[in-house]
């Protein structure tokens, strides 16, 4: 999510909130004795500061179930930026500034990382889907990349055996592990010879399973790869060679989606287990705090 | 060219893709399960394993320290309502302490936890914060009546009456006649011993105050005395009534001294009776007493009349430097005549002068407590200032500003208000008997 | 002069009759020569070849076209003449797909069998490079022009011995092939599938297709017998030979069913004798997939998406169900006769859609059950269709004509002047009906299919709406000007009424109730398309046409600026309609926005019914792929015993609904990161392209070649 | 005026729907087919026949280049290369272009079908440019050269600039009558047909269109053809790589071709003559209809010739154009509106059955019908006298390539092609070497410089296993790979292959396969017996001219720089030509 002018309620009445927690904070922090979870003010800070958090982690939920007309989920998300943007003043104000001990340390630490965590996820989303965009024309669906390369072999697949006859490549049983192909290909002084040895022995493994330390996973060892191979080549497969050059170039994409997918997503590995492990350990500290 | 339409493109989707999760979705699933999971057990095990460190709120004062392991010692759930809240009773803490109450008609009458708050770390409990007292103090409301002090209590330095003391237009009460200026100068004052230059703690010592009725608590050590006559005046302000007598009269009320005058003279003189009719040496005459030329003395008891005329005479006007006198009283006193019998007891009625009480103050702020001790680095003038005082009315106790020099949140010294002033009247504490034994802890 | 003429061949003397090609000559004289373009039924062209003759001139003859000379002296078979001749076999073996499809059926490719003959084991040459592709198209004829030796016996076949006129050479050069009229696919093209062209080929490139390699359950008729039947009359015997396997006739005892609404199948049926019920047990209506995550999870996920009741108003005033045969079902009671002469599952057999309604034998019945080829036959037998047209002027035009809510009202004594002036056609998929600027002259009924209507403009084709059966178009030319305001294609096979243009005007001038209510739904599209074209000032039209956006009234823009890719979307969209996700995050991108639905509305609108019968011509039309078909799993009751459910899976296609049952898509709703939005696209754009002052990227992708 | 035409109308109908729309849209095709009654697959064989058609939309900018012969010297191909690279995702459809006749003046490219002439790669770019932004055809068409208009020396009846030192032999003819037409009008008076064909005979006046038949007998033949229905028919389909000189003739001297076919015409019995002219000249088109409608209106042609009892009407029939259509019996097809095929032969154009629409038919080069009147007005003996060196008569030939001074030349039969070529075209440019010369375009092959003494003599040159040809000398300096020109000679053919037969449609593709293939090193120890094969069924089977000289140009290449191509196998291209690019 984007945090632009639309936000400005949102932000205004969570500055309006900061402000009124702090200005009670004030006096309380000179006036009071001690500060702390312990004291009223303090537990309020607390009770508010774990609402707000409480709500945050709700939103996964939410997502669970994504029909229910229960607020529109971008009404969710915005006060899961902002409403977490302000649990952690006021999980301060309820410690005090002070990290605890025990549990309470260990729910700081959590909070911290989870918090960190957020900013930073907030920070990719706000820049990673434009980077997508410019770097990723040729984006599909992160889940079907691999169903789309599948597609995409068999599509070079035919478009080699189209340009040059028939193209034989056994592909040796997955059991054994083996990757290289074994082909049979004719012999004869044919003209399409170099595109098929291309195609099997360089591209096919590239398109087949993408790896970075491929020289066609270059965008610039690829085109001088293509460049040389195409005066090996009548200009009638010149077409069928830019498509194949196309098909890798979209190859790339896919990896380089791939990659900034995870990394636009792998923060939530980190921030949503923690908060759930935040959340579990906050009850717990709830829990104790009430007992004791 | 590759054709790559939008319907292509979307043809290539498998269109029940979402029902299977990625490694990423699953990932994050598993996680968002095992790690909770992780920090339930983690919390779980430490309650199985008995260990109650990680929920702890934190280390308990030094005090307590002994029992920080056992929370039960003062989380007693005994009398807990539906068996699981286990806060700290007032009785857990009555178990092993004294804490008399504050004042009867105070309005809330707070539990102890709520000033003295466990699980901060190695600190003592004791030590309260100025907001517990300023809740009540700072808009004094009392069960009945109107309180008797300020009821606009706040910060020390700022928000604190001025000292009852030192404020604008008071005097001090006592009527002893001390000009501090006189006695304090850097030339010293003339005794009979000479130059002597006086020193403040020439006069005032530190003394301890014990509770009035014997309570235990020790109210506080290192006020200072009264000064003393006897130790601190008599050395140059004598009170000898006679050039024959060493002995000076008595510092004791007039009647006392007017008997003793008498006393000392008729022993005089009937060990000496040859100096019934020897007139007086009037060179060892005070100044202002000339000799009279009258006849000598027919006998002792006159002689004595006479000299005692003279020597009280004397000594009243030495009374008068530094006393108040406010006139005089009739007092019945036993007739000085000769006693033939002894056993016929005469009284006549004298008149002597009055003096007004002292009235001396030995504890200025009689709602704090003030120990002079830890402040003996301090020159006493830096507090009090003496050195110019000339009038006894001169309150010489250091105005609020003067202790707030150093007792202020930013200067160091405590300024709380518990350094001065105590929370529990502990004139009306009481003997508890130990409920644990040091064994009960190992 | 002499009629006779004497020559000598490989040495030896012959006289024939002046005019005599050498090739004959020779045969007549017990010399073969070799040829693949020349059959003795067809005028000779001279083009393969391989029948060179050395006839000592400057270079060889053709002996299939070369007239005896006389005195000339012929060498057929020495050795520089054997060696061009293999030469050119070799050539052609070269690019041939050995074995090809003839050679693999039947072993006669006549090609390889000259290749096995003289030698040519494997071609030296390189092959060739730009394949020129098959033809699957025909129902009945499968094309390889792989195979092709550009011998030209199939245009002889079918100019000279056919007369059909359809085949001809197309381009030039190496690229040369064989084309169908204007070089279509050959399904798409005026050949009726005689077979003439497939029985002269000499090698793989024209065959005989089967649809199915099984034989038809049923009784396998005689050629002779079917020709017999009137409806039959003037079908190629050749072909009934060929395809003997595709059409069978069945007896069908009474109360047995015939065909089950929802099955698939590739089979037509027309009725000999006896007459059936046609009805719809289930609409499947309303079918919901059943959601396998948790039963108590979609509970309270249905209770909490607050779904309102809603009928589409489009739905209203319906009633009628179309139906896969020459009547419709009535809404209320979907049940309907047909007897002796009528043809039922036409659009099942040619293109595939599932049984769309039930048939039941009412008394025994004597059926003709035919695949696509010979159905494909009939229908372009003029006799056949004539039939079939009678029986629809008869019965079914006047339902028909009712069906349409504006034609309701129209008196019986109308419906019989009208019943025998309409006029019956057929349209082929991609075929012209009318055509924009053209004079009106006509009024259209769909009877079968969809038609596509559309409005040429300078960027390009503004598709303004699909009709299908029961709609009508035509009446806006009629009504207006005179002259055709917008182009109307046929997407699929097409019949259509065709009420000319004077009875028309008859019938509005008779009728001013129907001529309000059709000038009112002509103002209406009007009206739509005007304000549609006004608004269309704001945004560059061609790169809206290209990417078909016009056509939009509501689409689900992602904007990838903001999109994370999470995917809730699609969850969301999956869990508002039972599962299946009606929303692919894949395809169109305009500017920084995937368009990942398109919603139409109004007379734009793909209105996917109830009674979708999954038949996927909406899916395959789609130019967005937003139209997809998911297999349901639904319980029906048992036909035969109505007791007793039956579970089957149905295809249903669907497409964005826009969640109507929710005041906001569920998409939208559910779009954590502000990205996806429901737009009015051209409003959106509109704006879109006026704030960045044409300094529009466009596409990268939807619009290349 | 002139009567309806006698060729068919449908390439006029296709050209109009084409004007129309930018193409041929299917549904204009389907009412055409209506209309005319024609078969759909008819229009369709036609329509995608001719290159000129568009079947589909086609770009803003329709960018041919031409890239052969000349023009590959000059660098089409690059050119085509870098424009294809240049423009490339732009609406601009760069394609190669047989050629378009423009061969003294390379290279050429066309931009929506107009022509323009030696074009560098800026000026082509600001071309394609213009027409991306929509420039139309006519502003286009301001940036052509106008086609310059040069007297023809031996014309009897004009004075023109005679100053000329290069061509003593006929820069001093005087006019002969100041009045045109004159030959024609003394025939028409007399009838002397048969002694017009004895003259003709005679003069030993060659086809010269390339074939070289014996005018006389063609007329004599036709005339004596039995039937009333006879035509005539000029071949001004001038296609092949080099060849321009008809180009020069049609400009400068229209009335002498318009003469000839008069008398031609009026010789052999035909009523109408049709002058069969490629679309690409049309300048030509224009000063010819400009002929023919002055003598319609001066009463030469139409009925009634110069107010006689006999009648000729003329025509002008552009062509839908190919290379093929040059073939005769392709030109016939053409006219009688079908796939320019060339015909099984015999029978002939002249005979019957072999002409145009069954009847018999004079089809004859522009340059023959010219000397015909030339030959009537000036004597048999000037005629004779023209050539050097026992050689008769005057030809024009055209000279381009690597000379300096590319043009047209109308030079004595028998002068040695070294003078020509050093002297009269300007010779290699400096620095240079003369390395090599077509004598007739790809068809004639290829000979070296050091058989550039030969006579330009029709005897001499086919005793040497060449041919005069079509006089299109197209030279080669030592820059010019000898295997990639008759690659590219050979690529022309298969271009320009109508696909009828066998051996012309495949072979030309697979011999074009295998030069590239030994252009890029790759050559197979049976290649040249592969090459043997094929060329020898091409030579023997194929139905017309085109088929049987495809191996022409690599056969002379073979023969003559066998050297050079050998090098090729061993990966080394000693012009340096070849293998470039190549990592």
């Amino acid at each position: 999510m984007i945090i632009d002018r639309s936000h400005r309620s949102w932000a205004v009445a969570s500055a309006a909130i900061l402000i009124v927690a702090l200005a009670a904070y004030v006096p309380y922090a000179v006036g009071s004795p001690r500060v702390g979870g312990g004291t009223t003010l303090g537990l309020a800070y607390g009770i508010v500061g774990f609402g707000f958090m409480a709500f945050v982690t709700l939103l996964s939920l939410r997502k669970k179930f994504p029909i229910w007309r229960i607020g529109r989920t971008q009404t969710w998300m915005r006060g899961h930026l902002w409403l977490g943007a302000l649990s952690l003043p006021l999980i301060l104000l309820h410690a005090g500034f002070l990290f605890g001990h025990g549990l309470a340390s260990v729910l700081m630490w959590l909070f911290a990382v989870v918090y960190a965590s957020g900013i930073c996820g907030a920070w990719l989303q706000h820049t990673m889907p434009r980077r997508i965009l410019r770097d990723v024309p040729m984006e599909t669906i992160y889940e079907q990349i691999g169903h789309v390369r599948a597609q995409l072999v068999d599509e070079a697949d035919r478009l080699v055996a189209d340009a040059s006859g028939r193209l034989e490549v056994a592909v040796p049983p997955a059991a054994s592990g083996a990757t290289v192909l074994a082909t049979v290909m004719r012999v004869d002084a044919d003209v399409t010879a170099p595109l098929r040895e291309f195609y099997v022995h360089e591209m096919r493994p590239f398109v087949q399973a993408p790896s970075r330390s491929h020289p066609l996973a270059n965008e610039t060892s690829a085109a001088g790869r293509f460049e040389k191979l195409r005066p090996l080549l009548p200009v009638s497969l010149h077409a069928a060679v830019a498509d194949l050059e196309s098909i890798c170039e979209e190859e790339r994409q896919l990896m380089r989606q791939a990659r900034m997918h995870g990394v636009l997503h792998a923060w939530l590995l980190v921030h949503v287990p923690l908060s759930f492990a935040l959340m579990a350990l906050a009850i717990a500290h709830i829990i104790g705090a009430l007992r004791y | 060219m590759r054709i790559r339409t939008a319907k292509m493109l979307a043809e290539r989707i498998d269109l029940n893709y979402f029902k299977r999760a990625p490694a990423l979705r699953r990932w994050r699933y598993i996680l968002s399960i095992a790690i909770p999971a992780i920090a339930v057990l983690w919390i779980a095990g430490y309650a199985a394993a008995g260990i109650r460190r990680p929920y702890s709120a934190g280390p308990v004062s030094s005090a307590h320290a002994f029992a920080e392991m056992k929370c039960e010692v003062c989380h007693t759930s005994a009398n807990a309502p539906a068996g699981f809240r286990a806060h700290v009773s007032e009785k857990a803490c009555l178990t092993c302490h004294d804490a008399p109450a504050h004042v009867v008609n105070q309005t809330p009458s707070p539990a102890c936890v709520n000033c003295h708050v466990e699980h901060s770390g190695r600190v003592q409990l004791a030590k309260v914060g100025d907001g517990l007292c300023v809740d009540c103090h700072g808009d004094l409301k009392t069960m009945q009546g109107a309180p008797a002090i300020s009821t606009t209590v706040g910060r020390f330095g700022s928000r604190h009456p001025e000292f009852a003391a030192a404020r604008e237009g008071a005097k001090d009460p006592g009527t002893i006649r001390f000009n501090h200026a006189l006695h304090m100068t850097k030339d010293g004052v003339r005794s009979l011993r000479g130059i002597e230059i006086l020193q403040c703690t020439d006069c005032h010592k530190a003394a301890r105050i014990l509770p009035p009725q014997g309570g235990s608590h020790e109210l506080r050590v290192g006020l200072m005395s009264a000064a003393n006559y006897q130790q601190n005046c008599a050395r140059c302000h004598g009170l000898e009534f006679d050039y024959r007598i060493e002995q000076p009269a008595p510092h004791d009320k007039p009647e006392a001294v007017r008997a003793a005058v008498r006393t000392a003279l008729q022993n005089y003189i009937a060990a000496h009776p040859s100096e019934i009719i020897k007139p007086d040496d009037p060179r060892r005459l005070p100044l202002n007493f000339p000799p009279a030329a009258e006849p000598p003395a027919r006998n002792a008891t006159e002689w004595v009349a006479r000299r005692a005329d003279n020597g009280e005479r004397l000594l009243w006007s030495r009374c008068d430097v530094c006393h108040a006198r406010t006139g005089t009283v009739t007092v019945t006193v036993p007739q000085a005549q000769p006693v033939a019998d002894p056993r016929r007891s005469v009284t006549v009625t004298v008149s002597v002068p009055a003096f007004a009480a002292s009235h001396i103050a030995t504890r200025w702020m009689v709602r704090a407590a003030f120990d002079h001790t830890p402040h003996l680095m301090l020159q006493c003038v830096d507090c009090h200032a003496a050195e110019n005082s000339q009038l006894t009315s001169d309150i010489l106790m250091p105005k609020q500003a003067t202790c707030a020099t150093c007792h202020a949140p930013s200067r160091g010294a405590e300024a709380r208000c518990f350094e001065c002033h105590q929370y529990h009247d502990w004139r009306k504490s009481h003997a508890v008997s130990p409920a644990f034994k040091l064994t009960d802890f190992r | 002069m002499s009629d006779q003429i004497t020559l000598t061949i490989d040495g030896r003397d012959v006289t024939v009759p002046r005019g005599t090609t050498i090739f004959d000559a020779a045969r007549m004289n017990g010399i073969a020569i070799p040829t693949l373009c020349h059959q003795q039924n067809q005028t000779p062209v001279g083009v393969c070849r391989v029948c060179v003759v050395d006839v000592g001139a400057r270079v060889y003859a053709a002996a299939c076209i070369r007239e005896c000379d006389p005195g000339m002296k012929v060498k057929t078979g020495t050795e520089p003449v054997v060696r061009a001749r293999n030469t050119l076999v070799e050539l052609l073996m070269a690019d041939h797909p050995s074995p090809c499809a003839r050679q693999q059926a039947s072993g006669d490719c006549e090609l390889e069998a000259m290749a096995k003959a003289s030698g040519v084991s494997e071609a030296r040459y390189a092959r060739r490079l730009s394949p020129r592709g098959r033809d699957d198209s025909s129902l009945s004829i499968a094309v390889d022009h792989e195979a092709c030796i550009l011998c030209d016996r199939c245009i002889r076949g079918c100019d000279e011995v056919k007369k059909n006129h359809v085949i001809g050479r197309s381009g030039r050069g190496y690229s040369a092939h064989i084309g169908f009229d204007l070089d279509l696919p050959m399904g798409s093209s005026t050949c009726v599938s005689c077979g003439e062209c497939m029985v002269s080929c000499p090698t793989g490139a024209l065959t005989n297709k089967r649809v199915i390699d099984a034989q038809l359950p049923g009784e396998t008729l005689d050629p002779e017998w079917i020709l017999q039947l009137p409806v039959f009359k003037g079908v190629s015997g050749t072909f009934l030979e060929l395809n003997k396997s595709s059409l069978v006739k069945r007896r069908i005892a009474a109360g047995e069913v015939i065909c089950r609404e929802g099955e698939f199948g590739s089979t037509a049926f027309y009725i000999l004798e006896g007459s059936v019920d046609v009805f719809i047990g289930t609409p499947i209506a309303h079918v919901k997939q059943e959601d396998a995550s948790a039963g108590w999870l979609s509970r309270i996920r249905s209770r909490l998406a607050d779904r309102q009741e809603h009928t589409r108003t489009e739905e209203s005033g319906r009633r009628f169900i179309p139906i896969d045969a020459p009547v419709d079902l009535p809404y209320d009671k979907p049940l309907a006769e047909l007897g002796a002469g009528e043809l039922f599952g036409e659009m099942t057999c040619m293109s595939f859609h599932p049984r769309s309604a039930t048939v039941r034998a009412k008394t025994e019945v004597v059926v003709l059950e035919m695949l696509r080829n010979v159905l494909d036959i009939l229908q372009k037998n003029k006799t056949f269709r004539a039939e079939l047209d009678r029986k629809y002027r008869q019965r079914a035009l006047e339902t028909h004509l009712r069906s349409v809510p504006v034609f309701s009202s129209m008196p019986a004594d109308f419906v019989d002047y009208l019943r025998d002036r309409v006029e019956l056609s057929r349209y082929s998929p991609g075929e012209v009906i009318v055509r924009q600027g053209e004079a009106a002259d006509a009024f259209y009924l769909v009877r079968l299919g969809f038609v596509k209507v559309s409005e040429r403009h300078p960027g390009g084709e503004v598709v303004l709406t699909y009709l299908g059966r029961g709609s009508y178009f035509g009446e806006m030319g009629l009504l207006g000007g005179g002259v055709r305001t917008a182009t109307c294609t046929a997407l699929d096979h097409v019949d259509v009424v065709k009420i000319a243009g004077e009875d028309f005007q008859l019938m509005v001038s008779r009728f001013p109730d129907i001529r309000a209510g059709l000038e009112k739904v002509a103002r209406e599209r009007a009206e739509q398309n005007r304000q549609r074209l006004a608004s269309t000032e704001h945004v560059p039209i061609d790169a809206f046409l290209n990417q078909g956006l016009m056509e939009a009234q509501s689409l689900l823009l992602l904007d990838l600026e903001k999109c994370t890719r999470c995917d809730q979307c699609v969850r969301a969209c999956a869990d508002a309609h039972d599962g299946v996700t009606r929303l692919v995050r894949e395809g169109l991108r305009f500017d920084k926005y995937l368009v990942a639905s398109i919603r139409r509305r109004n007379s734009m609108e793909i209105i996917i019914e109830d009674w979708c019968i999954g038949c996927g011509l909406c899916v395959r039309n789609c130019p967005y792929g937003n139209l997809n078909l998911h297999p349901f799993e639904i319980k029906v009751p048992d036909p035969e015993k109505p007791n007793r459910m039956i579970a089957t899976t149905r295809k249903k296609a669907t497409g964005c609904d826009l969640c109507m049952e929710h005041a906001e898509p569920s998409c939208v709703y559910a779009c954590p990161h502000d990205a996806a939005h429901r737009v009015e696209p051209l409003a959106f754009f509109g704006t879109m392209s006026a704030v960045k002052d044409g300094k529009r990227t466009g596409s990268t992708e939807a619009t290349s070649k | 005026m002139p009567p309806r035409s006698i060729a068919t109308s449908i390439f006029d109908e296709l050209r109009a729907i084409q004007r129309a729309h930018g193409y041929l849209p299917e549904g204009e095709l389907r009412t055409i087919g209506d209309r005319l009654d024609v078969p759909l697959y008819r229009l369709q064989a036609v329509a995608s026949f001719f290159p000129h058609f568009f079947l589909k939309p086609p770009a803003r900018a329709e960018v041919r280049v031409c890239g052969d012969m000349s023009c590959h010297r000059y660098g089409g191909n690059e050119l085509r290369e870098t424009l294809a690279a240049r423009f490339q995702g732009q609406d601009a459809h760069i394609t190669h272009v047989s050629c378009l006749g423009r061969c003294d003046l390379a290279p050429a490219i066309a931009v929506n079908d107009h022509i323009f002439e030696r074009t560098s790669e800026a000026e082509a770019s600001a071309l394609i440019e213009a027409a991306l932004a929509g420039a139309s055809p006519e502003q286009l068409a301001t940036r052509k050269h106008p086609p310059q208009r040069t007297p023809v020396m031996c014309d009897p009846y004009v004075a023109g600039d005679r100053t000329s030192d290069l061509e003593p032999r006929t820069s001093d003819l005087e006019p002969l009558t100041s009045s045109q037409y004159g030959v024609l009008r003394t025939y028409v008076q007399s009838k002397d047909w048969p002694g017009l064909i004895a003259t003709l005979k005679a003069s030993g006046l060659r086809g010269l269109g390339g074939a070289g038949f014996p005018t006389g007998m063609k007329w004599e033949l036709v005339r004596n053809q039995p039937g009333d229905v006879k035509y005539i028919v000029c071949n001004a389909d001038e296609s092949e790589p080099g060849t321009i000189k008809d180009r020069h003739i049609m400009t400068n001297a229209p009335h002498l071709l318009v003469e000839g076919m008069i008398l031609g015409g009026l010789v052999a019995g035909a009523r109408h003559g049709v002058i069969y002219i490629r679309h690409e000249y049309t300048d030509q088109e224009h000063i010819l209809q400009h002929e023919i409608d002055r003598c319609y209106r001066e009463g030469i042609l139409g009925t009634g010739v110069m107010g006689s009892d006999l009648s000729f009407d003329l025509e002008v029939f552009v062509s839908p154009g190919l290379y093929i259509c040059g073939e005769e019996s392709a030109l016939l097809e053409a006219m009688e509106g079908k796939r320019a095929e060339p015909r099984n032969k015999p029978p002939f154009p002249g005979q019957h059955g072999g002409g145009l629409w069954g009847k018999p038919t004079v089809i004859n080069n522009v340059e023959t019908f010219f000397f015909v009147p030339v030959i009537l007005a000036r004597g048999l003996d000037w005629f004779k006298t023209a050539g050097r060196n026992g050689s008769a008569g005057v030809k024009f030939v055209g000279v381009s390539g690597d000379v300096t001074r590319p043009g047209v030349f109308e030079v004595p039969m028998g002068i040695p092609y070294r003078e020509l070529i050093e002297q009269l075209a300007g010779g290699v440019a400096p620095g240079r070497t003369f390395k090599s010369f077509a004598p007739s375009g790809p068809a004639g092959g290829f000979l070296p410089a050091r058989m550039a003494d030969l006579p330009l003599d029709w005897n001499a040159m086919t005793q040497a296993g060449a041919t005069v040809g079509s006089g299109a000398i197209v030279v080669c300096d030592d820059r010019a790979c000898m295997l990639d020109m008759a690659l590219n000679a050979v690529r022309f053919f298969r271009n320009e292959s109508c696909g009828k037969c066998v051996p012309c449609r495949v072979g030309s593709a697979k011999l074009t396969d295998l030069l590239t293939g030994w252009t890029r090193g790759r050559r197979g120890p049976n290649d040249i017996a592969l090459y043997e094969d094929l060329s020898h069924a091409m030579r023997q089977t194929s139905i017309c001219g085109l088929g049987q000289v495809v191996p022409v140009p690599i056969a002379s290449v073979l023969k003559h720089f066998p050297d050079e191509v050998d090098a090729h196998a061993k990966g080394v291209c000693p012009a340096g030509v070849c293998f470039r690019g190549r990592a």
